[in-house]
């Protein structure tokens, strides 16, 4: 019994991590160019929503994958207008971002909820057929959560082993520095927002079209705000966030399997201890010195050349 | 062959001119030293050349042909690098990453092990040996000033500005530098040079430009034939050279500021302090001088109480000072910092609020429960006659005063109620030659009163002419010290150096 | 009697959206029903939180425009409905599910045990497994009743069947009602049964291969391959005799009533994919309950812990039933 | 041709600040109106709504009072806290902390009866100070990003208040996850007006103590100056670290308080739901009112009307619940954007023709 709850467990875990792993990776490149957003869960929900509308029109997975990233990144812009060129209060303008996210979705979604799509299934079951159950069980996931690892791993070495890495490292670090040697500070903070957003709206698109398969209102259910924490808690390093998303996706599939198999737990605590765990390593991370000096040195902190800081 | 000539250039800050037709010619091959006082314009101008401002008004002409630059980056591919007063480096990356970040695209570097070359022959050329790997903001200021001169060169510019470089540098490494740029220039390259230090200007320009308030007052004359004499007045205008009244015999209260064995650590980038020993006596001006960088922040942190200490006894008139700033600042004790825009002065803030604040502090306030406007507008507007800071009103926001009025107000501030001890950081600097008589008479005058003066400058001149004693701040700790009348200027030299 | 100022005016609050495709879709239906039947226009608000202040203030705008008939449905509704009613006498209340009443609130609920009990029996005709899972909301006697007269329906047709039992603790979480079925059927169910308000956990059976039942609305378009039938219900079967009520000055509060497949405000849909003689057996029980000759609940009826709940030969009446706080025997799952 | 050139005002005339809010909400309700109208609205159906209804009405004045009172408290909180620059998103974990510790007075009798009401006010404020004041703890000595912090703390309230609603705290009649209802004594009195309750007065008070500390007492000035200069604060001897724990520990308390009139002036229980949407709603009224306490009062008031209006829009025009959200979420866009025009100009300079 226990076992076979490990391995049903152990199976759904990567679905579960991939659209926090989305987002987070998404914030990453934003918050390593200066910039906080935290309008992820509207962009995660306006793509979530549209992705369902594409569907329920007829169209194909990829299609409304597509659309559902082409709305994440309409949103996106409008912070990136407000945080990088009108230098609005970041904090101000992604609170605005999620607002305008979650009031359109509800706008769009009203009268389509609960209708279920086809979305996108795992992959075929014989591909895995010769391994042992449990693995076979874990690595039988649906493209996206594929693409979503990989794509962890992509942006990590982009970052941290490339020249566009560099100039965008240098501009969340220190905007000055990087304009006085040539980098395009708005661009790459421009061009940042929008990567970050449209992995935001993939991290969206995975939810209806491979975790829910339906919309309904409500349904990012925080994980976008929960990735702006993770963030801090994969130390702005995209390859730390494989692991973040997969602490807080293990707790969250953990939440139905206990649920269905009956057993009597404090389910609640048990949602908790991915927050008390975050909060936890950031008190840590202060204590020793070390979590704070990760954060990039100008996250936070509009710029403009004429300006005295 | 002229490499580069800006003419009528004008530049202003919101409402705040900067640059008022300033001209400035640069000949190949050249050194060309452009002086002026702390505001002139020297660094605007200069941004403007390398595409950081745009200029409102005015040309520039680079080899003869018309040129605007929008950005840095237009400004590197004419050729132009500029190393700048406040050091354009990012500090979490790495040697090498800076040098990437700013150099890879114009010298073509393909590979990080390309640059890596590159940078190791130049500084084997140069005798800079810097460790690529090592993170910029764990390196001590010289070595960054090392690392911005390279990384201009390796961008293979050919018109160097440089913006104070050697106010980081011990002397010889300034005497190094200044000669190294003296070779690029005879090499072909053309090289500005922005100093206050009229021995670099004398000693390794060609030509001089001298600005004052916004305006060229002297356009590229020969160094040859200047004097510091005819400098200083073309830098000042001709200002009115006031009188130094001699200081009447008064009575010395010892102890009043006593330090012992006072040790910190250093914080991330800083110094720190070890077993400092210093003795203020009331009614007389100590005065400690060294090199900015040595230390002096953090002394001044650790005596108004803001720095942990690692050990050490701080006593203000033989009793164990209060933990506490604001302690300390009801026992007496008062602060000029040496950024009053960064640890003086509340910008944003209305005159009277920064006026009125530290009246509202600790046991002693004097508002507890209700503060009125009226109150403090009626402070500020007192502060503003007796201190004659000119174009303030009670409700401007102080970030809207000039330098030295700001400096004014920041003495009105500081020297009222009961006051013990004075910590006064480079409390002229930047400021025009009023202010700056203005500053040393209050200074005078407080300690003939009684009061505990510690001036901590890095002007040497400023030093020999107010103190009684004098000691040497240097790589955290403070030689003995001296009278005034015993000292002698180049033993003072010598120990800002080797005091390790 | 409850006499209304004027013609009656009636409007609807929903605990859902009105296309939840679930409980508040049925009784979105029942208000086209009554709004066909009286050709007036009908307002509604949706997504309205089992919290008393707000609900009371949803109440109270629509009285305020003028409306004299409130209806809604939900159990978390009690206490506002209740505190309205009693501010409000000369207006009916009605709160379809709820547990409170006054003279002008009626609180009427369907007996979803006997849909539930044929809805069991064809779970327990089609489980090669034997193994059932069920999502639930919240371990309240109406809900239980659903769980154990399910489980009781597939003991009857298979025995040795088990139910496993999930409460979401919510009404509707279409996200997680989604997961836990899918963890269900990692855990072996192949007959997914869902009592919640959306269709979540059908499309997931149905993407597995296994069969369903559905609640509240006919979910066969959620899952058309899968689905053995949906346990349905038919407000307006109710509803639109009692406004014709409440119009003639005779209706009066009945309290908390139940009405069954019998008055048609509860039926299954068209049974299916399992064999014809078995939906035969079905339909035979099925008639028995019309014609009041079979409960779900005559005993012996023990709980988990093989406690007896009800001996043999006896029914547990109504009032029992709204205090039935245990699951049946050949349940698993906590009701915590 | 020309270029356009962005550079910072260093000094905006006050006439300007004013200009710029009212254009600012100007445009955002101009934009909110065309929005509705596309939806289907008429002009007079705008006007009946957003006016008539909300507040001469008394039933909608009821409405829009009633849910002002925790409206105010939580931007309050927000204001307080960006007093001293703090971040303060977490006013709904704050908000459960305080209705948390308030019903731990009647459900384990603390404390005599007749004032349980008083304790319940008290524990509601510890609750909530307690919530936000370790955020500010952890900023001060951790370092930690308040912005994150005061965030997961909402998660963590929530789930404890969920953990105790389906445990030990369930209704035992009905096992509903509801605590039991409190007894009249612990209930807030109701004005005689509708639903609006005594909880009033408690958002009243908090607006005028706020308005008191901010702009009458030293501490106001010191948060001002911390606020303005950190480091230049505490060499002047202000005491920084305490003013932003204190401000930090108030915002937090006066969430607190906001749920303390929940429970007990509209719920009379706890319930699941009462700390849901009231982020976004406290910015934005904090932010309209520039963090002024009296300014909040009214901000509240008016966001209170907004979904009034948005309730009844729902009912009877099928307008989905989104509408008020959009609308604060458009209203606040648009005076962002006024902001800008507040702190930088905007010059078209025409490129000049460069002389050799
Ligand atoms: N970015 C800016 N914003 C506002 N004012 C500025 C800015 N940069 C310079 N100024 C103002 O322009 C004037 C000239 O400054 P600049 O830095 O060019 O002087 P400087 O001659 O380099 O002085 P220093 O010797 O102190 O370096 C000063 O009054 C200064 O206040
Ligand atoms: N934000 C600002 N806006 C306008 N003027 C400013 C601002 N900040 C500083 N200044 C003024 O600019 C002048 C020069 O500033 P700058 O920073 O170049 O010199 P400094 O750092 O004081 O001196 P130095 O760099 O020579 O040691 C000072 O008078 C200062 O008051
Ligand atoms: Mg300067
Ligand atoms: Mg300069």
């Amino acid at each position: 019994m226990i076992a076979t709850l490990l391995a049903a467990w152990a199976a759904t875990i990567p679905a579960f991590a991939a659209p926090f792993l989305l987002a987070t990776v998404g914030l990453i490149i934003n918050e390593r160019a200066g910039v906080m957003n935290l309008g992820a869960e509207g962009i995660m929900a306006i793509a979530a929503v549209v992705s369902v509308l594409i569907s329920l029109d007829g169209g194909g997975v990829g299609v409304a994958l597509l659309g559902g990233v082409a709305a994440g990144l309409v949103l996106t812009a409008v912070f990136a207008v407000l945080a990088v060129l009108l230098r609005v209060d970041q904090v101000l303008a992604g609170l605005v971002t999620f607002a305008l996210g979650i009031g359109i979705s509800g706008y769009v979604g009203d009268g389509y909820d609960n209708q279920t799509i086809p979305g996108l299934s795992a992959l075929p079951t014989s591909l895995f057929g010769w391994m042992p159950k449990t693995l076979a069980g874990v690595l039988d996931q649906d493209v996206l959560t594929y693409v979503a690892f990989g794509i962890a791993v992509l942006v990590w070495y982009i970052i941290e082993h490339t020249d566009l890495g560099l100039r965008l490292r240098a501009v969340g670090e220190d905007a000055p520095a990087a304009d006085a040697a040539g980098v395009n500070v708005a661009l790459y903070r421009l061009g940042a927002v929008l990567a970050g957003g449209v992995l935001c709206a993939v991290a969206g698109a995975h939810l209806s079209l491979v975790g829910s398969h339906l919309w309904v209102d409500g349904m990012v259910a925080g994980r976008g705000w929960i990735a702006v924490a993770m963030v801090t808690l994969a130390r702005w390093n995209a390859l730390r966030a494989i692991a973040a998303a997969l602490l807080f996706g293990a707790i969250q599939a953990l939440v139905p399997q206990l649920l269905s198999s009956g057993l009597n737990v404090p389910v609640y605590f048990i949602e908790m201890s991915p927050y008390l765990a975050t909060l936890a390593y950031l008190l840590l991370a202060g204590m020793f010195a070390n979590g704070a000096d990760a954060q990039p040195v100008d996250l936070g902190r509009p710029y403009l050349r004429e300006e005295r800081r | 062959m002229t490499a580069v000539r800006l003419s009528g250039i004008e530049k202003s800050f919101g409402s705040r001119p900067a640059l008022l037709g300033a001209n400035f010619v640069l000949e190949w091959g050249e050194v060309h030293a452009l002086l002026g006082e702390n505001g002139a314009g020297k660094s605007t101008l200069m941004n403007v050349l390398a595409g950081f401002y745009t200029a409102d008004a005015g040309t520039l002409a680079v080899d003869g042909a018309p040129a605007r630059f929008e950005t840095p980056a237009a400004a590197a591919e004419a050729g132009i690098g500029m190393v700048h007063q406040h050091f354009k480096l990012v500090g979490p990356l790495s040697v090498l990453e800076n040098i990437r970040l700013a150099c890879a695209k114009r010298a073509g570097w393909k590979t990080k092990a390309e640059a890596l070359a590159a940078m190791q022959t130049l500084g084997a050329e140069l005798g800079f040996h810097l460790n690529p790997q090592a993170r910029v903001d764990e390196m001590a200021v010289s070595d960054q000033q090392k690392l911005e001169i390279m990384k201009v060169l390796l961008a293979g510019a050919r018109i160097l500005i440089l913006d104070e470089p050697t106010a980081v540098l011990t002397e010889e490494e300034a005497k190094a530098a200044l000669g190294l740029v003296r070779t690029l220039a005879r090499g072909g390259r053309a090289v500005v040079l922005i100093t206050h230090k009229l021995r670099d200007v004398l000693g390794f320009s060609d030509r001089v430009s001298v600005m004052r308030a916004g305006r060229t007052v002297i356009d590229a004359a020969p160094a040859a034939g200047m004097t510091a004499a005819s400098l200083s007045e073309a830098m000042v205008g001709t200002a009115p050279q006031g009188e130094i009244a001699p200081r009447t015999a008064h009575r010395l209260k010892p102890d009043m500021l006593r330090v012992m064995k006072l040790s910190a650590p250093a914080s991330a980038h800083g110094v720190a302090l070890r077993e400092i020993d210093l003795d203020v006596k009331g009614g007389e001006i100590f005065g400690l001088a060294g090199i900015g960088g040595n230390g002096q922040a953090e002394l001044v942190e650790a005596l108004i109480g803001i720095r942990q200490l690692s050990g050490g006894d701080i006593l203000f008139d033989g009793v164990d000072a209060p933990p506490t700033p604001e302690g300390r600042r009801e026992a007496g004790l008062r602060y000029i910092p040496a950024d009053r825009m960064g640890m003086g002065l509340f910008g944003e803030l209305p005159l009277a609020v920064n006026i009125a604040l530290p009246r509202l502090l600790g046991e002693k306030a004097e508002r507890k429960w209700l503060v009125r406007k009226g109150w403090m507008n009626q402070l500020a507007r007192a502060a503003i006659a007796d201190y004659e800071v000119a174009g303030a009103a009670p409700d401007l926001p102080v970030r809207l005063l000039s330098g030295g009025n700001a400096q004014k107000l920041m003495l009105a501030r500081e020297f009222a109620g009961e006051m013990s001890v004075l910590i006064a950081h480079s409390p002229t600097r930047g400021l025009d030659i009023r202010a700056v008589q203005a500053v040393q008479a209050r200074l005078r005058a407080a300690a003939e009163a009684g009061v505990a003066v510690l001036l901590i400058s890095e002007d040497l001149d400023e030093i020999m002419e107010l103190s009684d004693r004098v000691a040497v701040m240097s790589h955290g700790r403070i030689s003995p010290a001296e009278p005034v009348a015993q000292v002698d200027r180049a033993r003072i030299g010598r120990l800002m150096l080797e005091l390790h | 009697q409850v006499k209304l100022d004027g013609k009656p005016k009636i409007a609807f609050l929903f605990l859902g959206t009105a296309t939840d495709g679930g409980w508040s879709q049925s009784q979105n239906a029942a208000r086209l029903a009554l709004a066909k039947a009286y050709g007036q226009k009908i307002p509604y608000v949706d997504n309205v939180p089992e919290q008393t202040a707000k609900v009371e203030q949803e109440i109270d705008l629509f009285l305020n425009h003028g409306a004299n008939i409130i209806i809604a449905g939900s159990y978390g509704y009690s206490d506002a409905f209740a505190a309205e009613a009693k501010a409000h006498p000369n207006d009916v209340f009605v709160n379809m599910a709820g547990i409170s009443s006054t003279p002008n609130l009626e609180s009427f609920y369907g007996k979803t045990f006997e849909g539930w009990y044929l809805a069991g029996m064809a779970a327990g005709y089609a489980t090669k497994s034997k193994s059932l899972g069920m999502i639930e909301g919240f371990p309240i006697p109406d809900v239980l009743w659903d769980v154990n007269a399910f489980a009781l329906g597939a003991q009857a047709a298979n025995p040795g069947t088990v139910v496993h039992v999930a409460f979401v603790n919510s009404w509707s979480d279409p996200v997680k009602e989604a997961q836990i079925s899918a963890a269900m059927i990692q855990q072996g169910a192949d007959v997914i049964a869902t009592d919640m308000d959306s269709p979540a956990a059908l499309v997931v059976a149905e993407k597995a291969g296994k069969y369903s039942v559905g609640y509240q609305v006919d979910m066969a378009k959620s899952a058309p391959n899968g689905i053995l039938t949906s346990v349905e219900f038919h407000w307006e079967k109710r509803l639109i005799p009692m406004v014709a009520e409440i119009e003639k000055g005779s209706w009066k509060s009945g309290g908390t009533p139940l009405y069954g497949i019998k008055e048609g405000v509860v039926d299954d849909a068209t049974f299916q994919h399992i064999p014809a003689d078995d939906i035969a057996k079905i339909l035979a029980v099925r008639q028995e309950m019309i014609d009041g000759k079979f409960s779900p609940w005559t005993g012996p009826i023990a709980d988990q812990s093989g406690k007896v709940q009800e001996p043999a030969g006896q029914t547990i009446s109504e009032d029992d039933l709204w205090n039935m706080n245990y699951l049946v025997a050949n349940v698993k799952g906590s009701m915590k | 041709m020309g270029k356009l050139i962005v550079s910072p005002r260093l000094a905006a005339p006050p006439r300007l600040a004013a200009f710029t809010m009212l254009g600012g909400l100007g445009a955002g309700m101009l934009i909110s109106a065309i929005f509705l109208l596309t939806q289907g609205l008429g002009l007079s159906d705008l006007a009946s709504q957003f006016l008539g209804y909300t507040f001469t009405d008394p039933a909608g004045l009821d409405q829009t009072l009633t849910r002002a009172i925790p409206l105010t408290l939580v931007g309050l909180s927000v204001a307080v806290c960006l007093r001293v620059k703090f971040w303060n998103i977490g006013v709904e974990g704050q908000l459960w902390a305080g209705a948390l510790a308030a019903t731990t007075v009647p459900l384990y009798h603390i404390g005599p009866e007749p004032v349980h009401l008083w304790i319940m006010a008290l524990a509601a404020m510890l609750g909530g100070g307690a919530w936000c004041g370790v955020c500010a703890l952890a900023r001060l000595k951790l370092r930690a990003n308040e912005v994150v912090t005061t965030l997961l703390m909402n998660y963590v309230a929530y789930m404890l208040a969920q953990q105790l609603l389906y445990g030990a705290w369930r209704n035992p009649e009905d096992s509903f996850p509801v605590s039991r209802a409190f007894s009249p004594d612990e209930t807030l009195a109701l004005l005689g007006f509708g639903h609006v309750h005594a909880g009033i007065f408690f958002a009243l008070a908090a607006a005028l103590f706020c308005w008191w500390l901010c702009s009458l007492s030293r501490v106001g000035y010191m948060a001002r100056a911390v606020a303005a200069n950190p480091l230049a604060a505490r060499a002047v001897g202000v005491p920084a670290a305490a003013v932003v724990l204190l401000m930090a520990t108030l915002g937090g308390a006066l969430s607190g308080l906001a749920g303390f009139t929940i429970v007990c002036g509209e719920e009379h229980k706890l319930t699941q739901f009462i700390g849901n949407d009231y982020i976004f709603p406290s910015i934005v009224i904090a932010y309209l009112a520039r963090t002024s306490p009296l300014g909040v009062v009214v901000a509240a008031v008016a966001v209170a009307a907004l979904y009034t209006a948005g309730d009844s829009l729902k009912a009877f025009y099928q307008l989905p619940g989104a509408t008020v959200l959009t609308i604060q979420a458009i209203l606040l866009l648009c005076v962002c954007c006024g902001e800008f025009l507040l702190r930088y100009r905007m010059d078209w300079v025409k490129t000049v023709k460069v002389r050799a």
